[in-house]
């Protein structure tokens, strides 16, 4: 039996809306997982049943061995650091890490052990007296994360932490969760519309759409075999490129440029997908196209193009010269191609 | 964020509006530093005169009402319970109703909202006979019970508690919740010390009604024990005139001034709490 | 977000709540729908009756007072103006203010906001004389003007403008500026039209206030053309006490149901702009 | 002269902070250029003095040869896209869109016309009658950018548009306002903290820290050589690596790694700047370190590990097969090393 186990997991709302629809899930002891998916997929929703705060229409959570559907929030032992943090504004930082454990008649001396231990492992030990309203993005989120860590809880749960912080703090905050998080073995779900944040986050990553999951593996299954069409859009940046064709005789039609697949039965209406770092750019390519954009990333840069009437990008070193408006001749490979059945999107 | 050409103007409106307010409490207290003969004779004043002491110490010792025994302080004295009754009361049983009605999601809570909305339209001087009926049928006349029940729900306090606690966020309640908060220590822990700016403005409002109500005490209290400053008023400017001697107009401007200071005293205690609270919203 | 377990208890102490608020209304109501007689031997009736015609149209046109003059419609039509007059110059008024004090930056902007905070300590009654002694001097007694004009300052309305408009985002205002709104411009175009559920909630507050005045009107007034509902009630409480017949207490009950309506009807009119305004801040 | 000029801008709050630090700049017709730095650097104040929203304490701004010091923002026909949108909550788009030519007095026929033409471009004509609150975060971003448009100004100025956006939208929204500009040929100031939104979108860069502009350039210019540390290590992402070092006859020390640098002078406190791109992984590299960690990218992965006490980050192919624990060979090129002197910062 896993430590958390989702079991068609339903929620509808009072105005009809189906947030999730039946998920099953298992999470087990010490696992990092991470929900992602667009605003509004039912990825927070599933993360706010797990904590208590939304009831569950149908299915069944357990949580250690125990159903724990009805059992109210405070009472499941469960951690959640929240997007805007939820900080008590008018208590000090101490105060914060240490009302949960007040609350649960933890003694005065242990409440002082326990915070002050968990202040210097977050660096926030100098801040302890001050108010919320004064301290930094950053610290704030120190802070949120003390207050869930030093309470121990049987579970972490993360609902877009890094979305408030500015890009140089997120990638460092984010590099700080994992390290925490492999340090004290603590089961977390992390929910983010974020695909980098997934991808570096996650021992498995479970991608949700319009309140289903649409696939659950660890980053590499995920990237380098995505189940379905909105998969393959949503992971991988920039986003692969998938260009409507029709395929007859294990040969892809766009536009005019015919690419051989290898042993592929006819679709008629089939998505051909390419990673923009995988189409492969050289002089000798077969297929000649035009530049209409440039975007300049430092090491590497995007290219902009049109196959027919259909947009795609390339992923190339950015010592290439190669400007908005020149040509450039490249090769797409069999091997590095994902097929996709319009009908109902899944991976052929 | 300045709107430059208006500024001079704006400066001198409020000036203006500055003194209109102010002049006539410092007439007032200048005026009541005199004797009686030389406001008669010369009117208001606008410098201080010597009979500070004489005047205040005759308001406050001087034995008055149709008994004779009832003093000046005795009034302040009352007043200043009731008020204090009122407004404690008030903000404490509005607090209390709105978090009911934000955070206790039950059906009826919109329609009760608006039924206590509605009571807005019934004040005392409206429903003050049926009111009467039930003060002293519970044999509660001449009892600072029976001055403060009746006025002790508000649905103004109620209405603006319930718009404060619907801008703190969800997550406040949430995280609250999962650190093992149940509802009352939320009350406590949280909405309380967050919305003690509110509590002290609600508290002097509350406190300045109590303190000026007429009618109510007029009618609930026969014994003169229980007279409260602004029924004094009356008494002071309606008794002296028919005596033969002069108008005891220093008395009565020292009375005036005095019966403001309770409501000082509570603005001056109550503003360190108030203007923190302020600052902290400021944008 | 339910607090469960408490949601029973809170139900029924809610309905007995409400049972407390309407049970005096609908009994007053009843009664003055019998006659006189039956009231005097069988008390408050629970029941209609069948003298509703007979008790309302005596209390709208007989003619009452010392002078056998003024009727209760009159006093009905006194009272809504004053009160509407109150309101409608209190909110205005206030609102202007608050837009001052909070967008016009200048060094006296936070004392002249306490001085103005101060005034609530001196409310009306207080300042009877003073207000009285001015607005005689000015030819204004036993005139709307004389009614309206010193009652039309609050220093609530104020503070509550000045709060709101606090929560409103500087970018909307640096947004207007750059698309050419003046200072003017932005209080019309944007500070009223957001600010529609305070502008009601405070007009129905205010207009309630202005409707209740019992003092101000007492003093400012003797010719009885100008009396107010507030002031009609105490008389007909009293002048038919020194008269030989039965207390007239069925039209006494209808002359209370009557003196209601005013209010109810402000309430009907402000309700969807005040109902659009709750629902859009509804978290 | 130039289109818009700065010079010697200054700006000082009440409270005594230095906001703006004698900042000269010289924009031309036309041109998008981005301001980039930390929050708190000074990038908002500048914008928002060449708007007007904010008072000049020193110096003089001059758009299209007059100087605008003292001119009110709402006849220097400037049009800016703030953080939070800043819509008019209570008006419909259209009225959004409108309130600024109402009150320039044209007349309703040339309003509708405007307002429905530049609707089009945005793909927001289907909107028009909606209010604020109706909007997803992408339309509101949209209406915004609408409300600019339509009143033709001599600049747009940018004010963060896209971090209230999740990470798919902002790089489209990206996209579109480049094509935009290019396609309107307005000249644009755009301030953001994100230095990919400021290395794909600007023409040129201005890189701002502490008030005080450290390098002007394009982006090419500032990745491949930038003038500061401060510039070396916030442009780029992953990070580049600094190494405190020490160099002596022309060898950097950094721990037990020794780097030949050609015809360099003796530095007692220097930092060694590479990109961690720039670190050559091969069998046969001349230094070895062990892998702390790994994240996981995609297409590329990104090694953490130490040099002594100093940690460093390598962005690889994910191709590669390299674990947390593995260790790992490596080289330093020297052409590829950028030099900085610790005691102001600046480029050797």
């Amino acid at each position: 039996m896993s430590f958390l186990e989702l079991q068609n997991i339903t929620k509808i709302y009072p105005n009809g809306t189906k947030a999730v629809n039946e998920t099953s899930l298992n999470i087990e002891n010490g696992e990092f997982v991470v929900f992602v998916g667009p605003s509004g997929c039912g990825k927070s929703t599933l993360l706010r049943m797990i904590a208590g705060l939304e009831d569950i229409t149908n299915g069944e959570i357990s949580l250690d061995g125990n159903v724990i559907n009805n059992i109210d929030p405070s009472e499941r032992d469960v951690a959640m650091v929240f997007q805007n943090y939820a900080l008590y504004p008018h208590m000090s930082v101490f105060n914060n890490m240490a009302y949960g454990l007040k609350n649960r008649g933890i003694s005065k001396e242990e409440i002082n052990n326990k915070v002050n231990d968990v202040a210097k492992l977050l660096e926030i030990d100098q801040l302890l007296t001050r108010k919320p309203s004064m301290l930094s993005g950053g610290q704030r989120q120190r802070v949120a994360m003390g207050r869930a860590i030093v309470r121990n809880p049987k579970i972490f749960l993360f609902d877009e932490p890094l979305s408030n912080l500015d890009a140089k703090l997120r990638n460092q905050m984010r590099l700080e969760i994992k390290r925490l998080q492999r340090q004290m073995g603590v089961t977390s779900i992390f929910v983010t519309h974020d695909q980098t944040e997934a991808m570096t986050l996650g021992d498995r990553i479970v991608v949700i759409n319009n309140g289903v999951v649409e696939q659950v593996g660890t980053p590499k299954e995920i990237y380098s075999k995505p189940n379905t069409k909105f998969v393959a859009e949503f992971i991988g940046s920039p986003q692969m490129n998938l260009f409507n064709c029709k395929i007859e005789n294990g040969i892809a039609h766009i536009a005019d440029i015919k690419i051989n697949l290898n042993n592929s039965k006819n679709i008629e209406d089939a998505s051909l997908g390419i990673r923009p770092d995988d189409i492969l750019i050289s002089d000798n390519g077969q297929h000649t196209c035009e530049a209409n954009l440039v975007e300049y990333l430092g090491s590497d840069m995007i290219i902009y193009s049109k196959i027919g009437d259909q947009e795609f990008s390339c992923k190339l070193s950015s010592k290439i010269n190669l400007n908005a408006g020149d040509t450039f001749k490249f090769d797409i490979s069999s091997t590095l191609v994902h097929l996709f059945d319009n009908t109902n999107g899944s991976r052929v | 964020m300045k709107f430059k050409p208006l500024e001079i103007l704006t400066h001198i409106i409020l000036i203006l509006g500055v003194l209109l307010m102010v002049l006539p409490i410092w007439f007032s207290f200048a005026t009541s530093t005199h004797d009686n003969v030389s406001i008669m004779t010369e009117g208001m004043k606008f410098f201080l005169g010597e009979s500070f002491s004489q005047n205040y110490n005759e308001v406050l010792n001087e034995k008055g009402g149709w008994s004779e025994e009832v003093t000046a302080t005795r009034m302040f004295v009352n007043s200043f319970i009731m008020a204090l009754g009122i407004a404690t009361l008030k903000v404490v049983i509005s607090a209390m109703s709105a978090y009911a009605l934000v955070y206790f999601r039950f059906k009826l809570a919109v329609p009760i909202f608006w039924l206590i909305f509605i009571t807005l339209l019934v004040p005392l001087e409206v429903r003050i006979f049926p009111s009467y009926k039930i003060v002293s049928d519970l044999g509660l006349t001449n009892t600072y019970t029976g001055l403060i029940l009746p006025l002790v729900a508000s649905a103004t306090a109620t209405f603006f508690f319930r718009q404060f606690y619907k801008t703190i966020p969800d997550e406040l309640l949430e995280s609250a919740k999962l650190d093992g908060a149940n509802s009352w220590r939320f009350f406590i822990d949280f909405l309380l010390p967050l919305s003690k700016t509110m509590l002290a403005a609600m508290f002097i409002f509350m406190f300045v009604y109590g303190y000026s109500q007429y009618l109510w005490p007029l009618i609930m209290t026969t014994d003169e024990k229980y007279w409260t400053v602004v029924m004094g008023m009356k008494i002071i400017f309606t008794e002296n005139y028919e005596g033969v001697a002069l108008p005891r107009t220093g008395e009565r401007f020292a009375y005036i001034i005095l019966s403001m200071l309770p409501p000082v005293l509570v603005v001056v205690i109550l503003q360190r709490w108030f203007i923190k609270g302020l600052i902290q919203t400021e944008k």
